[in-house]
């Protein structure tokens, strides 16, 4: 199809190699877009030859058979210079409350989490990761999950040894109001009392 | 007791002036709203049981809107304030405005099936994660922040109760209209609205009535375009009292 | 320095960006590269403006003040192959009325979603946050409300740039009462609350 093949295979081995943290072999990229490991060497060179441009900000690392995207190297101060500054920011409210319900309710699953809080927490639960602040495994009972746990040198930090340590944890972490937010999460739009009385209701007032 | 199944086409008073008009085959103006005044009169009354106490004071609203357009069409020589007159455009402008955007959402949820979409990269992929605590974290800070999101949790408020309050209210009207007409035959709309407070007041009692004249415990009458509407117990009513 | 001065600040902008993954804000991207926010908007558009070309395999997608780079929409079919594919689930009639109403007005209250259709939305709206389809911020002019925007996740979705990119933007972004009260009053009266000027205005006359 015409439209299909104006998007030129260099395209398409650079969307794959952005999402990819890691070096990719030319073996993997041929067989994801079915095309020859020939026809793929001739995309990586073109990328290759895009970012040489001064305009680029990404380069193309070549290792044997194996390709990787990173930051043009002439950039590294300033790629250094945001990595300590997004680590030395104090965490956004949003972040705050994360960590305090992975703490409170640890291990959890980010679906626990979303609806203790009613909000998408992917972000917030990145940045804790990327801090050290939590840890992630799979859960023992549904391996398509992960869950959340606080992390040993949080606990070190804190001066506890565990989350039974924390504050009023006994109540807080088996409050109600916890409950019956985890049971509103998995119901459908179709049927879920209309009386409900949503979580913002009270900014209305 | 049998399963009660809801069955609703529309969710809220727009949507279903939107079917009703659309059903027509009409497009949304003066003349057309006026038309399916009545039958959605009817759909609120028949399905009230079925709407949310949260909704429903937006159904008697719009019920209102209906009810003026509707008498401003049957009767031309009517005088409305300039505030009347705004209220009956502004329901056109936004029945306008509802159905460009049911339209819209469908367009979005066309996009949303098709396979065109982009992908994220996530934050620092492949950088190395190291241990960097805020500044001042403390068990007492969690503790704050646990307790913040506990506090985010639904409460009953205000609004719904004031909801409640107007529901009950037009459900008191119709049995204190039902008692004062046992009482004595014959009221007239005027008579009744005396005390009104507000306009909402007024719209409850008219509603009322209609649920009344529903129900057929009541028969509704006007002498002259101007004149006052009479409300009377009907006929089938006087049987039924004669009977017992 | 020669060097240094080559490399453009579209060039610093594409690293960071790439780095940091998640939305940035130009605010943020101004203070890391101490350049003014008008010369950050202006790499933004060069950059973008990049993307377009066929062999680019990026794409940037921008959301109010904020921007991200995310892979060329017409190439999800090859990268989903790659990825471990979170399906979505339809979303109900009610739930994408919502939805239309946050992407074209966002940032939009409550209150203004509740008029637009008629209905209570807190439910669809607790639904679409949850889901990351929308983000929620305390209105700047009333901290008791809540505002509502599209997300970042909600453009990635769609396959598009910018809410400009959504199918009759130009009419659905603007309030029908303002655009009639825009047209019956002159620049003089523009700041006139808005009960002094009636949107029937002209029928009266």
């Amino acid at each position: 199809m015409k439209t299909e093949s104006a998007i030129s295979i260099q395209s398409k081995i650079e969307s794959l190699l952005f999402l990819h943290g890691e070096p990719i072999s030319v073996a993997r990229l041929s067989k994801a877009l079915s095309a020859s490991e020939a026809e793929i060497e001739v995309g990586l060179e073109d990328l290759a030859q895009r970012y040489v441009l001064p305009e680029s900000g990404l380069t193309l690392i070549r290792n044997g058979k194996n390709a990787e995207l990173a930051t043009r190297a002439e950039n590294a101060p300033d790629v250094e210079a945001m990595l300590v500054s997004d680590r030395e920011e104090t965490l956004g409210k949003a972040t705050m409350e994360t960590l305090s319900v992975v703490a409170y309710r640890g291990p959890v699953s980010r679906a626990s989490i979303d609806a203790i809080r009613g909000v998408n927490s992917s972000f917030a639960l990145r940045s804790l990761l990327l801090r050290g602040l939590i840890d992630r495994r799979p859960n023992p009972f549904d391996a398509r999950e992960f869950e959340y746990t606080p992390s040993f040198r949080l606990f070190e930090l804190l001066g506890i040894g565990s989350n039974g340590e924390l504050p009023e944890y006994a109540t807080l972490s088996r409050d109600p109001r916890l409950a019956a937010r985890e049971e509103h999460s998995d119901a459908t739009d179709a049927d879920v009392p209309e009386e409900d009385v949503p979580e913002d209701a009270r900014t209305e007032e | 007791m049998p399963y009660h199944v809801r069955i609703r086409q529309f969710e809220g008073p727009l949507e279903l002036l939107l079917t009703l008009i659309e059903g027509r085959k009409l497009d949304i103006t003066q003349v057309s709203l006026a038309e399916v005044a009545d039958q959605y009169l009817e759909r609120l009354a028949s399905e009230r049981e079925s709407i949310s106490l949260s909704n429903l004071s937006e159904f008697l609203v719009i019920a209102a809107r209906l009810i003026l357009i509707k008498s401003k069409m049957l009767l031309p020589v009517l005088q409305f304030t300039d505030e009347e007159e705004e209220s009956m455009e502004d329901l056109e402008i936004r029945l306008i405005e509802y159905k460009r955007f049911k339209d819209a959402a469908e367009a979005i949820g066309k996009m949303l099936l098709n396979r065109k979409r982009s992908f994220p990269r996530e934050k620092f992929l492949g950088a190395p994660e190291t241990f960097s605590p805020p500044k001042g974290l403390s068990t007492d800070v969690l503790r704050r922040h646990f307790l913040s999101v506990l506090g985010d949790m639904p409460v009953k408020e205000a609004l719904i109760e004031e909801v409640i309050e107007e529901v009950v209210s037009l459900e008191e009207r119709i049995l204190t209209l039902q008692a004062s007409l046992r009482k004595r035959a014959e009221y007239g709309f005027r008579e009744l609205i005396a005390n009104a407070e507000d306009r909402m007041d007024v719209i409850v009692s008219f509603l009322a009535v209609l649920e009344l004249v529903k129900q057929r415990f009541v028969v509704v009458s006007q002498g002259n375009a101007f004149g006052d509407i009479r409300i009377a117990t009907s006929a089938v009513e006087s049987d039924r009292k004669k009977e017992s």
